[in-house]
């Protein structure tokens, strides 16, 4: 993880925390300061992460003035458990995204760089929630693997990796989620990591683009038509 | 002419189980016997060429007797003539497998229905005849009279006396032909005290008693979630009502116990009520406290019910409302299946049943030829009792349409048949014959098909198209015709012929909903007095308490 | 003697009639337009003219209102491509034209067989909710039904400024098969009804403080509890924050160790849990404040 | 999935004017959903188009919406049908419920 955080942040890098694979702390990028918080090796993140998550956050807010926050997402979801539900493990969720909210609109820069496994819940809790998202190449982003999806919908897996030949979002990993408009910018291994977030968090801004993106990219058709529509006959 | 045989017959029964009785000897402390003992008695009581009784009814079971029983090997146990209403244990199938068995007499498989299929199929199910309870308890005073017989109690005393608690169902018709005919009486009990609440079967008519290391099997088998119900059951329901009940003014009746008629019940207190038929229908009732009559009771429709068992989970509900329900001199629920069966036969107005299949003759079952499951209390209760004297309105009424001959009774009970025209997963519930008529299982049944219920019987068919009355059709051709009106989109209903409905439609045969005041816009779920389990909890003020499964707060 | 329809039977179009004022609906994308998902015909999956959301403009208590409905019959309830960008749609006309967006809840989350799509479009909703939040707009939610608000949708219903939920609705993000399958049966027994809504329901949530409110199963509760919240709206603060902060902790530290759902209803104040089980909605509240 | 198209006489709807379309039923596990459309221009006819997920039932579906067609007059209608496996009842009881929801005028 040392050397993936180094590709990030140089040795600044040190100001990060890595405790039971969950990251906090601060790092810089390009000479400004920036507040990081993620995941690593494909964790799972419960209550207490979240938890842990949004007071980081916080503490931003209250000491970091804009600092950009930079997610870094590199986990297998959430592990079903029946007392983490039982005290309502949405709730932490949502209570990080509000933190990241009110980040936004005190006028902090959120950037996501999906490094690993970027699953289902895991995505959706923290790093989907950026301004602008990003992947490395290698990185596993999607709702599931072919063979996961099979084994619930019962549809042969066959015929799910025929057909995802033609619709992007079945497909599993970086490049068909970028093409859905979910990830902005694939990050191929040779590029230089450190260059790559200072220019996304320069460009980062609060418009969320995924729908335009994953039309103009060709994988994600309907999503802005539908949109529009609603709003041109709710505006009538 | 003298006969020595009749010499050697005059008591050598009795001479015989004093026999078995002091082979049991030191294994029982007066009537008591330890739980680990019993295989051993069962071996020492029960002779080859026996005729045993083994309690098994549809909710309770002789579970652990059963259980023992079937550890026993041919060396021990052979050439069992095994008689009982219910064989649905795993235990029951295995003296099967084991060969013990050289005859069985029984009435209804239920669960274990396609394992009856399988052991018949491999001929290893020896079939005297599937009985209906009634011929099967009336066959214990003639040619099937126990030798031994295994029932089960909740409690016993020091003396041997047995309180049944809520489920008496057939141990007292068990109980009677096997202690009057020096047979012996083998009783599990759930627990031995010192005073019963109440005596139910005298210690004087029980041989042994063990005390069972786990409670006798009981099942929750007539609660009806009302949250099941289906918009098309209750369209059925209104029609059953408007068609029928109010039609003839029905006063006795005895309920299936299906959703169909679950969902009448729960419409007494709201559609029956704007209907204005509070007071002047379905006062006496021929069934189990089932837990969906609640409301009905609460809101003062019924003046009676007596059942043929207990149902879980009514307990303090029963004894409480001790003006409706029999109850002992404890406060607690009674019931009796022999006695009930009669009840449903003889005393009241109408059955109405759910059925899985129905021919176009009006014959219905419940057997597919992969699951021979037999006959519940439906048979007795759903066909004509024909020595009937006493007159009722509904009796006179529906006699009247039949158009008796010089030689017929003036009545005719209410046999009414409630079938969707399809079942679960579109299975088509009217059909050219039935499953029951298949050559290997009518040859099986030496040449009897098991049909529930006869189309003679039947005087009624209600679907969600309306109601054909078969008893008015006065020739076979004619009754096939109503049947097929009333079919819907099976393929027993597209065969019918546009004008042969509408002429019968005429004639008052075929009632569609329209005919009858009800519309399918008129159908919600919001008609029915309680929408689930809970609202049936709130309506007892707290006094059901539903089986586990059916909790869901 | 008759009662209500109960409103966890309701489907999406009969939920949204009784809630609003007669006649006051006005459906966006209606059924005629047929904006359905060209996915699911690829899959041999029936479509539906909505796409398993019904949305559109309506009053409440004369308040104009727009509103979203999942029909949690089809395909779960669950968000697709078109379903997800239809919520979008609703929740950003909400934020555009300062109307407040009543969201009826009945989801199992991201529809599969749409993949990864309808994650995104769930992402985008949340960014919608919150964008409602920035300009002051309320974001209700309500959950009614036994489907109740799982995966992803869960977690956007506490994004929202309340919830609204009933005994009958279930809020969380892992389902009670998908619990079983993880830690087995012994550690959680899904087809224990009691169990699972006592872990999940509208009583536990709402004695947490997850749910703002409890209403009884039926519209015209739901109506006046929407109407009580209408009016509101709960801005995101520092302090705000701060505090649910600490209330989560206290949370997790109190119970994280168990997993008795009858603890926390003791320790919330519930001294006869068979009692409160039984309560209606109204009974339950009163008994919850009683502590 | 099947899919088939028929036209069926019937009397022209005795409502000219009110709802141009009307819904009944959800597209779930034995339902279906049925949308009943104006159809101004073949005022004698009801124009049906099905899918059903469970093919081999297209008998007893002509029979349902054809006694339909015949019992109410729904000339000038286009009925669409989405169906997953609803039985033969279900689909006139929406059917029913749709056709009343159409002649509401609102």
């Amino acid at each position: 993880m040392k050397t993936l955080l180094e590709k990030f942040f140089g040795k600044s890098a040190n100001g990060i925390a890595v405790k039971d694979k969950l990251m906090t702390g601060y790092a810089e990028v390009a000479g400004q300061e920036v507040c990081v918080f993620g995941t690593c090796d494909g964790t799972y993140i419960d209550n207490a992460a979240a938890l842990r998550f949004a007071a980081h956050v916080l503490g931003c807010i209250e000491n970091h003035s804009k600092a950009p926050i930079v997610m870094l997402v590199d986990s297998a979801g959430q592990e079903p458990n029946r007392t983490a539900e039982m005290l309502g493990l949405a709730s932490y969720f949502g209570h990080l995204l509000s933190c990241l909210q009110l980040a936004r609109q005190n006028g902090h820069k959120l950037i996501t760089v999906a490094t690993g496994k970027a699953i289902g819940g895991a995505f959706i809790c923290y790093g989907m929630f950026g301004d602008r998202i990003d992947a490395l190449e290698s990185a596993s982003v999607g709702l599931m693997p072919i063979e996961a999806m099979s084994a619930v919908t019962k549809i042969p897996a066959p015929t799910l990796e025929k057909l995802s030949r033609t619709m992007p979002s079945l497909e599993f990993g970086a490049k068909p989620f970028a093409l859905l408009g979910g990830v902005e910018e694939v990050w191929s291994a040779k590029d230089d990591y450190a260059a790559k977030l200072a220019a996304a968090i320069a460009s980062a801004n609060t418009d969320d683009n995924r729908a335009a993106l994953g039309k103009k990219r060709g994988g994600r058709k309907l999503s802005l038509d539908v949109r529009n529509r609603v709003l041109d006959e709710s505006g009538k | 002419m003298m006969n020595t045989m009749s010499l050697e017959t005059k008591d050598t029964r009795r001479r015989n189980k004093g026999e078995r009785m002091r082979r049991v000897g030191k294994l029982a402390s007066g009537k008591f016997v330890s739980a680990k003992s019993v295989p051993e008695v069962l071996r020492r009581i029960i002779e080859p060429g026996d005729i045993l009784c083994l309690e098994g009814d549809n909710q309770k079971q002789a579970d652990f007797l059963a259980n023992q029983l079937a550890t026993l090997t041919k060396k021990d146990l052979r050439d069992i003539h095994l008689v009982m209403s219910c064989l649905t244990l795993p235990a029951h199938i295995e003296l099967f497998k084991k060969g013990l068995i050289r005859q069985v007499d029984f009435c209804y498989a239920g669960p274990q229905g396609q394992a009856v299929a399988e052991l018949l199929a491999d001929g290893k199910f020896p079939l005297g005849a599937i009985h209906t309870y009634n011929e099967i308890y009336a066959r214990y005073y003639v040619d099937l009279t126990p030798r031994v017989a295994l029932i089960a109690a909740v409690q016993a005393d020091r003396q041997g006396n047995l309180f049944l608690a809520a489920n008496t169902e057939e141990t007292p018709a068990i109980v009677e032909p096997t202690a009057f005919s020096d047979g012996i009486v083998f009783a599990q009990v759930n627990e031995i005290v010192d005073t019963l609440p109440r005596i139910d079967i005298p210690a004087d008519q029980v041989d042994l008693i063990v005390e069972a290391p786990y409670p006798m099997h009981l099942t929750a088998l007539f609660t009806r979630d009302p949250a099941a119900i289906t918009d098309v059951q209750i369209l059925m329901a209104m029609i059953a009502l408007r068609g029928i009940y109010q039609k003839y003014e029905v006063q006795s009746l005895n309920h299936g116990v299906g959703f169909n008629t679950a969902a009448i019940e729960l419409l007494l207190p709201t559609y029956g009520e704007q209907l204005g038929l509070k007071g002047k229908i379905c006062k006496y009732w021929m069934v189990n406290p089932l837990p969906t009559m609640i409301p009905a009771i609460e809101s003062g429709w019924v003046k009676g019910v007596f059942s043929v068992g207990g149902e879980v989970g009514m307990e303090r509900y029963t004894a409480a409302r001790s003006d409706i329900f029999f109850t002992g001199r404890d406060g607690s629920f009674h019931s009796n299946r022999a006695m009930g069966q009669l009840a449903g036969h003889y005393g009241v107005d109408m059955f109405i049943g759910a059925t899985l299949q129905i021919d176009v003759n009006g014959n219905s079952s419940t057997v597919s030829k992969k699951r021979i499951t037999g006959f519940g209390g439906a048979p007795n209760m759903g066909c004509q009792p024909m020595g009937r004297r006493h007159p009722t309105k509904a009796w006179l009424k529906a006699g009247a349409e039949s158009n008796p001959g010089p030689g017929s009774i003036p009545g005719r009970k209410l046999v009414v048949q409630l079938a969707e025209t399809f079942q679960s997963g579109r299975v088509p519930t009217f059909v050219e014959e039935l499953d029951a008529q298949d050559p290997a299982i009518k040859k099986a049944l030496h040449g009897v098909a098991p049909v529930m219920i006869y189309g003679d019987d039947v005087t009624h068919v209600v679907t969600e198209e309306g109601i054909a009355n078969l008893a008015a059709c006065r020739t076979i051709e004619e009754r096939r015709a109503a049947i097929r009106g009333v079919a819907g989109y099976t393929p027993v209903g597209l065969k019918r012929k546009k004008s042969e409905t509408k002429d019968l439609r005429a004639r008052g045969i075929i009632s569609l909903p329209e005919d009858l005041g009800v519309s399918p816009s008129d159908v919600s779920r919001s008609l029915l007095a309680a929408q689930d389990i809970k609202g049936l909890v709130r309506w007892s003020g707290g006094l059901y308490d539903p089986p586990a499964q059916f909790v869901d707060w | 003697m008759s009662s209500a329809q109960l409103f966890h039977e309701q489907t999406a179009r009969q939920r949204l009639a009784s809630l609003v004022d007669p006649g006051s609906f006005t459906e966006f994308l209606p059924p005629p337009e047929r904006v359905m998902s060209p996915y699911l015909p690829q899959l041999d999956i029936p479509v539906s003219f909505d796409d398993g959301l019904v949305i559109g403009r309506a009053k409440i208590g004369g308040k104009t209102v727009y509103l979203a409905a999942q029909v949690g019959q089809f395909v779960g309830g669950s968000v697709g491509e078109v379903h997800g960008a239809k919520l979008t749609g609703i929740l950003k006309a909400a934020a555009r034209d300062g109307i407040p967006c009543v969201f009826i809840v009945e989801s199992g989350g991201v529809r599969l067989h749409e993949g990864s799509s309808g994650e995104i479009a769930i992402s985008e909703a949340m960014r919608a909710v919150f964008e409602c939040r920035a300009k002051r707009v309320p974001t209700i939610a309500v959950i009614g039904s036994d489907i109740g608000a799982y995966g992803g949708m869960g977690i956007l219903t506490t994004c929202c400024d309340f919830r609204i939920m009933t005994e009958h609705g279930r809020l969380g993000i892992s389902g009670p098969i998908v619990i079983e399958k993880w830690m087995g049966k012994q550690a959680y027994d899904s087809s224990n009804r009691a169990l699972v809504w006592k872990t999940s329901g509208g009583k536990t949530k709402f004695l947490l403080g997850d749910a703002d409110m409890l209403a009884g199963d039926d519209a015209a509760s739901v109506t006046a509890a929407i109407k009580k919240l209408l009016a509101k709206s709960s801005p995101l603060t520092l302090k705000g924050l701060k505090a649910r902060q600490q209330e989560l902790e206290k949370r997790l530290k109190t119970f994280g160790k168990t997993s008795d759902p009858d603890a926390i209803w003791n320790a919330l104040g519930i001294k006869n849990v068979a009692e409160a089980s039984l309560a209606s909605a109204t009974e339950f509240a009163a008994l919850a404040k009683k502590k | 999935m099947e899919k088939f198209d028929k036209t069926f006489p019937s009397k022209p709807l005795a409502w000219p004017r009110g709802k141009q379309w009307a819904l009944a039923g959800v597209v779930g596990s034995g339902n279906l959903e049925v949308l009943f459309e104006r159809n101004p221009k073949a005022p004698g006819k009801m124009d049906c188009h099905v899918e059903s997920s469970i093919p081999g039932y297209k008998d007893s579906w002509l029979a349902a919406l054809g006694d339909f067609a015949a019992n109410y007059p729904v000339g000038g209608t286009k009925v669409t049908i989405h169906d997953q496996g609803a039985d033969p009842i279900v689909v006139t009881f929406r059917l029913r419920q749709a056709y009343d929801h159409l002649k509401k005028t609102s």
